[in-house]
């Protein structure tokens, strides 16, 4: 069964999602929970026979879909999925458990199965359409969950969140036909003047292009990935989409949509065009480095605490997309890890900004005051998540935030400086947040009596409040697996290199090259 | 000489006569004119050698087609003025004249008339009639069929639209009022 | 002064843009459809004159095609004319703006 | 010895979480005791570490666990006892144990008792870490657990705007230092490419000396921040919000000195570059100066003792950073014993006082408070640097040392400063326990403390009393890893003048401040007088409107900045622009969809003129063609 | 004198003609029973109309055959071309034509489906357009293309209200305009080439290697222009959204693709070998075309307010969107354009349809036209499965992969890249994320709103049958799971086009 796992990951929750049609709507919750928390299971089986060790693809499975046309169901996990993999399930499971809309609630429950597997599907997938497939599917269901249970402003919301990405991904879209292009250029056999058209990204690690292509082709799927991360100045769909999505969907959204875009700058833009990735590294991490500033003043003037947890996402991809484009091996596995990191706590942010919601039915924080000694047990777990999302060590936030700019501080250091006032301006805004929300008298009639986190709350912010720290702590079991597959990524990147400056900026780890790389030169020729 | 002076006295001719079809206000000269000018242009198909095709052009146009415009003029009531609001003259004959300006420009140039071969070339000492026919019963036997099957639609389309069942429309009937009227035997169908 | 196919050629496009001046100006539907005959006798002369320059026959078939075409128009036309005008009692192209936009 | 070690530190934590499960319950005395106790075996354990210490004169190194690894990163939580970290071990411990004590007392009747020992001992771990860590990360890990803690306990009292306000500061103002020390440690790793102090130090002297100051500056900017050196100052003053056991602990004997315990961990790295140590010892006199002035006039009795914290940590500095590393220590510990007390005793005059904290209000004092009035004259005394108490000897070995490595102006400085320290200490002595019985004007009717309050404290009385008589043995041990330089002033006489001198200067200190606010009539200042008129009494008394120029230049425009970029910029011109394509494509619609009238005419003119258009494009380029060959 | 013709009836190839000749014969067989016995009810005309055109499709798969081992077969004095476009195109409309002709059996009564004629005429047109793509003879083509026009146009009309009068008269002025257009055209060509026949007419103008640049210009500007009516191009596509509106849903569904098709074929016949041998300016017009019709029209789809007529506008820019096949010239163009009309097919058809179930005789209360935005709100609440079906057209319209419509558009758009157009793709890329919007817009309403029109949801299922249901399953499923059958479809097109020499 392990050899196929990832398809049963994929589309058990779909099958399931079908399934849940007949349920009645008064055990539909029942049923999600059971079907999330199979694939939860299921998700760390995988993990368990996952071999850390091992930095390729593992649980590799193949099926032609359209073989002329080089597109097949290539599924394949290694060190830098698993993880978000994983994550993408317990977050379905604590979603659907802590999920408190009354309304529709079968419907959210089949679109939330729909949802995960679509968000399993882009981590797994090898197969650059195959990719494109679920990457695009997965905007239907939060546009549904947006659009369907979100505030006033839903409509304006989701149709802005599902064009603008549709749209960047359209222009990726048009890389990718680029990329299996020169692949079948680069294959053309001499003898019978056919090549081999192939979607594989692995297929396409092989290739090495010259520096103009990279340069355009980076930049098709930076639009891409840019506005799915969302990196300044394409992130304004962001804040409506949370501010007016219910919490579930801001929580998904949060935790595993938005890790889809620099996941796939790791998977993509990096490996395949590390000339372009050097040559790009400091615009965008100027860029990064606006995210990281600008999104954190603009979330320390919010008035609404979701539009604060909102920015600071912002805030924090930039950090990871300045990790991803350190460009090595502590750079790149501290993005990932703190892609896992924000995943989880902005994840629990969300959740504590709809437990709130759920009693008072807003989200100003002028409505509230003085929360600390109405809801303690709130308060604690609100402030060790802000704590994590400050970056405090032992908590998970620190170690990603750590070795990213740990890593990118190799390749500049005054920007690292820059991007270090992440946690300076990161502590701002939280600590105003908190102090606004927390601190003070209870001046509200409405927050005098308002009940502490219930159970089934607890049932959520419990284990993620012990993953925050766990792995802050010892953040290892994660790391190695990172670590391993990073390596091979940055080496394959060095290998592939062809400009000096590319050679010097990415650290050659001294491993034997495995395969055996197939050059490029006719590309030119095609145009 | 003979032949220019007729080309151009028909030239002439016809485009005064399509010219009057087109601008008269009066439906009743329109007609005219037209038919007028479609005489006109068998002509050009005698001067041409097309006998069958000069025939076929007076039989149908002035025969078969002014007859059926008569008849819907009638029907119409249009022999009176027609009144045609204008917006822009400018515009309309502005571009006619310029598509036939620019046409004219291209075929103001002879054409080069290398590696054209005459498919069916016309036989010496055969009628047009008989050459014509030869050809269409071979080669554009398929064809003629073909305008057969057209002009049985076309048929079927001028019965079907004319027709007086097309009076009451089903579309716009409930079908509650249509189960009543089936129902009352009113002949509906 | 020899009339050579050009001439004709002229002729047949001189005719065929007194015919579009009509399309466009006509707003009598009956009358919009006399120039659209216009057009396709036109383009017969031009066909009937290449075919006889050229020693072929083909142009021939196709005016003879084309004529055949034109009075199946004129057909299906004046069906849709009667149509309309028992419906509104007019054949005005100008009533008819009831989709737009 | 390793688990004395793990006792040492973990016990701390152990107490923190066993508060911290009655954290939301009402107040619970176990909740106190425990954790006390806890620390007292913690203590313990740190006095048996000391003794191995001081035995073998080795140190003892364990490695728990992997923290971090990835690429060439390694980082472990190791823990090291040395003859320096043991010093800070028995100093947290001490006074933490003393301040745990006195707090079951202290917060006896506060709803947060269980919860503020969760934080207190959370602060011991987070300190403990700080001090015992082999290593820069764990350093940071502790540094970021002590502000943290830190955060928590000035803002313990939470309903309060003034002290959540001081809380959220203190963080961000150590944040901002914090971004230093990281940057530090970075150039530490990516230059010597490991974080662990001894590997990292033997590779040192091989770099580049421009390396080494950057990475001294950033480690040192680091610790300004913790150690609320200037211009990273006013947290610690504002931070006296918190309860005033906190202060003793956190703001006083052990959190702000995590700054000099860095420059003295990272002695080998400044011995490379005296010019940073140079610049850290004249900014730590100014501090010392700039401080002291502060308090001269200041009204509130806990931030005149932050503002001689502030002063006494501005001395450790320049100890640190003239290479007199075990000097820095040295006096870092004595400070801890007298300066907690003295904020113990402050405590117990709050409490007697029902939490008023102006000293012109008090007066009198010592008839209703012998033992705390004891206990805060002798702390002054030691402070000002008397002998034989623990000030003098510590004190006074800093301005030898500033005196032999000829740097007379930090001398000068620093002496000038002992006057004044000796000055306002005693003018709050005076004022709270001498003179007229001011309170009862305010109805207020004072009481000693808890008897064991008294008793707990009464371990600093004694440290702070013959502390300097353990000077010679405290050498011999620290100086097996820190430098050995002894500063011995070469002529006898010149030594016996100055320290006499210093000694009658401080005295005319205590006697004029005695005279000017014990023996004569002291009124409740109400801004009328000409000395509060005066612009150097305004400007002190303003703290130099730093605070000010950072509300009006940092805090205000960020918050504006912040608001217009979010008005301005997010939504009027980012999001205005996705929004404005969307909306010009769709307007672009709307305006030309008339072209659809509906009208056949206009759609048969479309159609020719597309046509005409098409063919005007084909004349041209077969003109083009024909007659250009194009 | 004229020497007798001596013609043996193998040389004849009469077979060719088979598939053309079948639903003649069912139409004949139509009229005849009408005449024989009237008043039959129209599931017997739907049922001879099915069978006759499934006979159609299977003599189609034989001559699918015969081309697979022998290539292209020439017959009836080569006047007919059965090449792989004829059969592709063929069998796309024969294959759409079935789908439709179930759609009449609706659950109301509607005015044409109470002819005989209909299905008579509806055959005759399919015949005519078999003709059209069968042959490269621009008189066949000429009077193929005819006789399918007016009977479409009567089969518009015959749906007896205004609005499809006034769609038929459009619709047949305009058409009557492109006639001209055509016959203009092609008297061109045949000025310049002695021939009416395409292939001729290339190998002509390549031997005087295009000397009359002028004349071929003028040639293909009207033939632009009256394929540009046909296909729908900006500016000659007016007549679309009106008559898409005019006609029955059902019938617009039907329009939108095969007459389509038809001319697509006819285009490439006509241009492919233009482009091929360097006229720049054909090049370039088109590229505007191109850029223009996919543009304008999506933009103009933004702002409708009715569902049917955004589907029009839509049906405009996916037209424009193949056109690029046709730009393009490369054999993957020429068989993405197939690709892709086939999944448009599947998709478009079942879009209508879904519009026609929810088709009543009166206009809804409170609405001002029959297929208002307005009308599908909420419709998830009130009929979720037509609701999530409606919406999966939609995602599958907008090229959401991996519904069907994707396959041609990655397709395509592979073609453009291929082919060095990048900026063109870009273009194609973008306006597939503009159409986006109003495919979006329907699905907002639909799952978004809250109900306006009815709260029982009997509205969007008014008309609704066995028959229709069963096609419009038939079009969802063929939709979600397209990624099956892309690669044999793409192996066999390629094949086919290939083989045909595109």
């Amino acid at each position: 069964m392990l050899d196929h796992i990832l398809s049963i990951l994929i589309f058990f929750p779909a099958l399931a999602a079908m399934f849940g049609f007949v349920i009645h709507k008064d055990s539909i919750r029942a049923y999600g929970i059971a079907v999330s928390a199979i694939e939860f299971v299921l998700a760390l089986w995988l993990w368990f026979g996952f071999d850390s060790a091992v930095s390729g693809m593992q649980f590799m499975e193949f099926i032609p879909l359209i073989p002329s046309f080089g597109i097949n169901y290539i599924l394949g996990v290694d060190g830098i999925s698993l993880f978000i993999i994983i994550l993408a399930a317990f977050f379905t499971l604590i979603g659907i458990a802590s999920l408190t809309d009354t309304k529709n609630v079968k419907n959210m429950i089949i679109t939330l199965l729909f949802l995960q597997m679509t968000m399993v599907g882009v981590f797994v997938a090898l197969d650059a359409i195959v990719f494109y497939i679920f990457w695009e599917l997965s905007l239907v269901p939060m546009l549904y969950i947006i659009g369907a249970w979100g505030g006033p402003l839903r409509i304006y919301a989701s149709v802005k969140f599902f064009l603008y990405t549709f749209a960047g991904s359209l222009v990726m879209l048009v890389g990718m036909l680029f990329m299996a292009y020169f692949y079948y250029q680069a294959t053309i056999d001499p003898m019978t003047g056919v090549g081999v058209w192939s979607f594989a990204i692995l297929d396409w690690y092989r290739l090495i292009l010259p520096e103009n292509f990279q340069l355009w082709l980076f930049a098709a799927f930076f639009i891409g990935f840019a506005i799915k991360v969302p990196m300044f100045p394409f992130h304004t769909w962001l804040p409506y989409a949370h501010g007016q999505a219910p919490t579930i969907g801001s929580v998904i959204l949060a935790a595993i949509l938005l890790k889809m875009g620099t996941y796939a700058f790791i998977r993509f833009s990096l490996p395949l065009f590390p000339d372009a990735s050097v040559y790009f590294m400091f615009p965008i991490a100027i860029i990064a480095i606006v995210m990281i500033i600008y999104t954190a003043m603009v979330a320390y003037a919010q008035e609404d605490i979701k539009q604060v947890v909102a920015y600071s996402s912002i805030s924090h991809m930039g950090v990871i997309i300045l990790g991803t484009f350190a460009l090595n091996v502590e750079g790149i596995t501290g993005s990932i890890f703190l892609m896992i990191a924000h995943g989880v706590v902005s994840g629990a942010l969300f959740l504590l900004v709809g437990v709130i919601y759920d009693r008072r039915h807003t989200k100003m924080m002028s409505e509230f005051g003085g929360l600390a000694s109405v809801m303690p047990r709130y308060a604690t777990i609100f402030g060790l998540m802000l704590m994590a999302s400050v970056g405090l060590p032992l908590t998970i936030n620190f170690v990603g935030e750590f070795l990213s700019l740990l890593g990118f501080y190799q390749q500049s250091h005054m920007i690292t400086l820059i991007a270090g006032t992440a946690i300076i301006v990161g502590a701002i805004y939280m600590l105003a947040a908190y102090k606004k929300m927390f601190f003070g008298e209870v001046t509200n009639e409405k927050n005098k009596n308002l009940p502490d986190v219930n159970k089934r709350e607890l049932v959520a912010l419990i284990p993620l409040s012990i993953i925050t720290i766990w792995l802050g702590i010892y953040p290892k079991p994660i790391l190695e697996p990172i670590n391993n597959s990073v390596e091979s990524v940055v080496q394959l990147m060095h290998d592939k290199a062809i400009t000096d400056e590319a050679k010097s900026r990415i650290p050659n780890l001294i491993k034997e090259v495995e395969e055996v790389e197939i050059s490029i030169t006719s590309v030119e020729g095609a145009h | 000489m003979f032949e220019a002076i007729a080309f151009y006295l028909f030239s002439f001719l016809t485009i005064t006569m399509f010219f009057i079809a087109v601008t008269t206000s009066q439906a009743l000269y329109a007609l005219t004119a037209l038919a007028a000018g479609m005489i006109f242009i068998s002509a050009f198909f005698f001067i041409l050698g097309a006998d069958f095709l000069g025939a076929i052009q007076i039989v149908v146009y002035s025969g078969a087609v002014m007859a059926l415009y008569a008849f819907g003029m009638m029907f119409f009531d249009t022999t009176r003025d027609v009144k045609e609001k204008q917006g822009n003259k400018f515009i309309v004959v502005g571009m006619g004249v310029l598509a036939a300006v620019l046409v004219v420009v291209i075929f103001a140039a002879p054409i080069v008339g290398d590696n054209i071969v005459a498919l069916y070339p016309m036989t010496e000492g055969a009628g047009n009639t008989q050459e014509v026919g030869m050809v269409l019963f071979t080669k554009y036997l398929v064809p003629f069929e073909v305008a057969a099957v057209m002009l049985l639609v076309a048929m079927i389309a001028g019965i079907v639209l004319a027709g007086k069942k097309m009076d009451i429309s089903l579309t716009l009937t409930s079908d509650d009022k249509i189960e009543e009227d089936e129902n009352n035997k009113k002949v509906l169908l | 002064m020899e009339i050579g196919l050009n001439h004709y050629l002229v002729l047949s496009t001189i005719l065929f843009a007194i015919g579009l001046i009509g399309v466009m100006r006509r707003k009598n539907l009956l009358l919009l459809f006399f120039a659209t005959e216009i057009l396709l006798n036109s383009v017969n002369i031009a066909f009937a004159a290449i075919s006889h320059y050229y020693g072929d026959l083909t142009g021939q078939m196709f005016a003879f095609f084309v004529i055949a075409i034109a009075a199946s128009e004129v057909a299906v036309g004046l069906g849709l004319l009667i149509v309309w005008h028992k419906r509104h009692g007019n054949i005005d192209l100008e009533t008819m703006t009831s989709m737009r936009g | 010895m390793e688990m004395f070690l793990y006792i040492a530190l973990f016990a701390p934590l152990v107490g923190s979480l066993f508060a911290a499960l009655f954290a939301a319950s009402p107040k619970t005395l176990i909740a106190g005791v425990v954790p006390s106790l806890l620390l007292f075996i913690s203590f313990i354990a740190s006095s048996i570490l000391l003794a191995y210490v001081l035995q073998t004169g080795g140190a003892i190194h364990v490695e728990m666990m992997t923290w971090m690894a990835t690429g060439d990163l390694y980082i472990p939580f190791g823990f090291v006892v040395d003859q320096v970290s043991v010093t800070m071990m028995m100093v947290v411990t001490l006074v933490s144990t003393v301040v745990h004590v006195y707090s079951i007392g202290y917060m006896d009747h506060d709803k947060g008792f269980n919860r503020f020992f969760a934080w207190l001992s959370a602060f011991v771990f987070s300190m403990m870490i700080l001090v015992m860590s082999d290593n820069f990360a764990g350093l940071f890990i502790g540094w970021e657990g002590v502000g943290l803690c830190s955060w928590g306990l000035i803002g313990f009292w939470y309903h309060k705007e003034s002290a959540t306000w001081a809380a959220n500061e203190a963080f961000i103002m150590n944040r901002i230092a914090d971004l230093g020390m990281l940057i530090g440690i970075f150039l530490v790793y990516w230059n010597t490419g490991t974080l662990q102090y001894e590997q990292a130090f033997a590779v040192m002297p091989s770099l580049d000396t421009e390396i080494l100051t950057w990475m001294g500056i950033f480690l040192f900017i680091g610790a300004m921040g913790k150690s609320a050196q200037f211009p990273l100052h006013t947290w610690l003053a504002d931070a006296m919000e918190g309860p005033t056991p906190v202060s003793a602990l956190i703001h006083a004997a052990t959190m702000v000195t995590a700054g000099v315990y860095l420059v003295v961990r990272a002695n080998p790295l400044y011995d490379l570059i005296p010019d940073v140590g140079l610049f850290i010892a004249s900014l730590g006199a100014f501090v010392a100066m700039f401080a002291a002035s502060m308090a001269l006039v200041n009204r509130d009795m806990k931030r005149i003792i932050a503002y001689s914290t502030l002063s006494q940590l501005g001395y450790m500095f320049v100890a640190a950073g003239l290479g007199a590393y075990w000097v820095a220590l040295f006096h870092l510990m004595a400070h801890a014993f007298f300066k907690a007390l003295l904020f113990l005793g402050a405590g117990n005059v709050m409490h007697a006082m029902h939490d008023e904290l102006d000293p012109f209000k008090m007066g009198g004092l010592s008839k209703v408070m012998k033992g705390t009035f004891v206990m805060m004259t002798l702390a002054s005394v030691a402070l000002a640097g008397l002998f034989p108490l623990a000030g003098f000897f510590s004190k006074d070995l800093i301005l030898e040392v500033g005196f032999v490595q000829h740097h007379y102006i930090i001398y000068s400085v620093l002496l000038f400063t002992a006057g004044l320290t000796a000055f306002y200490s005693f003018r709050l002595v005076a004022l709270i326990f001498h003179g007229e019985e001011r309170y009862k004007l305010f109805g207020i009717h004072p009481h000693e403390a808890y008897k064991f309050m008294l008793i707990a404290m009464s371990p600093l009385l004694l440290l702070a009393i013959v502390a300097g008589a353990m000077k010679m043995t405290y050498f011999e041990m620290v100086t097996a890893v820190l430098p050995a330089t002894e500063y011995h002033i070469h002529s006898e006489i010149t030594y016996w003048i100055m320290t006499i001198g210093t000694q009658l200067f401080v005295i005319a200190a205590i006697a004029f401040a005695y005279k000017k606010y014990a023996l004569s009539k002291v009124d409740v200042p109400d801004g009328s007088s000409d000395m509060e008129k005066s612009f150097i009494y305004k400007l002190l008394y303003n703290q130099y409107y730093i605070p000010r120029f950072y509300e009006n230049y940092f805090v205000k425009p960020y918050r504006e900045m912040s608001h217009a970029f979010w008005k301005e910029m997010d939504i009027l011109l980012v999001d205005a622009t996705v929004d404005g394509i969307a909306k010009f494509i769709y307007n672009t619609g709307e305006n030309t969809r008339d072209m659809q009238s509906g009208n056949l005419s206009t759609m048969l003119k479309w159609m020719v003129a597309g046509t005409v258009a098409l063919l005007s494009l084909a004349v041209v380029f077969a003109l083009a063609v024909r007659y250009l060959g194009v | 004198m004229l020497e007798p013709v001596n013609v043996s009836l193998e040389s004849l190839n009469l077979m060719t003609l088979a598939p053309m000749l079948i639903p003649i014969i069912g139409a004949l067989l139509i009229l005849i029973i009408d005449i024989a016995k009237s008043n039959l009810d129209k599931t017997l005309y739907v049922g001879i109309s099915l069978l006759f055109l499934l006979i159609d499709f299977s003599a189609l798969l034989s001559s699918a055959g015969v081309f697979a081992q022998d290539g292209t077969i020439m017959g009836v004095f080569d006047l007919m071309l059965i090449d792989g476009l004829a059969i592709l195109s063929q069998f796309i409309l024969v294959g759409a034509s079935l789908l439709f002709i179930p759609l009449a059996l609706t659950h109301k009564r509607f005015h044409e489906f109470s002819y005989p004629e209909f299905f008579a005429l509806f055959l005759f047109m399919i015949s005519g357009f078999q003709f059209m793509v069968a042959t490269d003879n621009l008189i066949l083509i000429f009077v193929g293309l005819e006789t399918a026009s007016l009977a479409l146009y009567t089969l518009i009309a015959m749906h007896n209200r205004n609005k499809s009068f006034e769609a038929a008269v459009k619709y047949f002025t305009m058409g009557a305009l492109a006639a001209g257009f055509f016959s203009f055209g092609a008297m061109i060509f045949y000025a310049l080439t002695g021939s009416v026949e395409l292939g001729q007419i290339a190998t002509i103008l390549e031997a005087n290697n295009y000397a009359d640049m002028g004349y071929v210009l003028v040639a293909v500007v009207f033939m632009l222009a009256s394929f540009g009516f046909k296909l729908s191009l900006v500016p000659f596509h007016t007549w679309a959204p009106d008559v898409y509106e005019g006609a029955s849903a059902a019938m617009a569904g039907y329009m939108s693709i095969v007459p389509k098709i038809a001319a697509f074929i006819v285009v490439m016949r006509m241009f492919e070998f233009l482009i091929n041998s360097g006229v720049v300016w054909l090049e370039v017009v088109l590229y505007i075309f191109v850029v223009v019709t996919m543009t304008a029209a999506n933009v103009w789809a933004l702002v409708q307010t009715d569902v049917k007529r955004m589907l029009a506008y839509s049906s405009i820019s996916h037209a424009g969107f193949v056109m690029v096949a046709i730009l393009i010239g490369t054999t993957q163009a020429n068989s993405a354009l197939f690709l892709y009309w086939i999944l448009f097919s599947f998709t478009n058809l079942g879009a209508f349809s879904m519009l026609w179930i929810s088709r009543q005789k009166h206009l809804p209360v409170g609405q001002s036209s029959d297929h208002s935005y307005n009308k599908f709100a909420g419709m998830i609440k009130t009929a979720p499965v037509a609701a999530t079906i409606m919406g999966l057209f939609m995602l599958s319209l907008a090229g959401l992969p991996p519904f069907a419509l994707f396959w041609g558009k990655l397709y395509m758009i592979s073609s453009a890249v291929t082919a060095g157009y990048t900026v063109l793709a870009l273009i194609m890329a973008l306006n597939s994320a503009i159409a986006g919007y109003y495919y979006l817009k329907l699905i907002v309403y639909m799952f978004m709103k809250e109900p306006v029109v009815n709260q029982d949801g009997t509205v969007y299922v008014a008309n609704a049958t066995m028959s229709l249901k069963t096609i419009i399953g038939f079009a969802a499923v063929g939709t979600i799971f397209a990624v099956i059958v892309v690669n044999p479809l793409l192996e066999f097109i390629t094949a086919f086009v290939y083989n045909s020499g595109y």
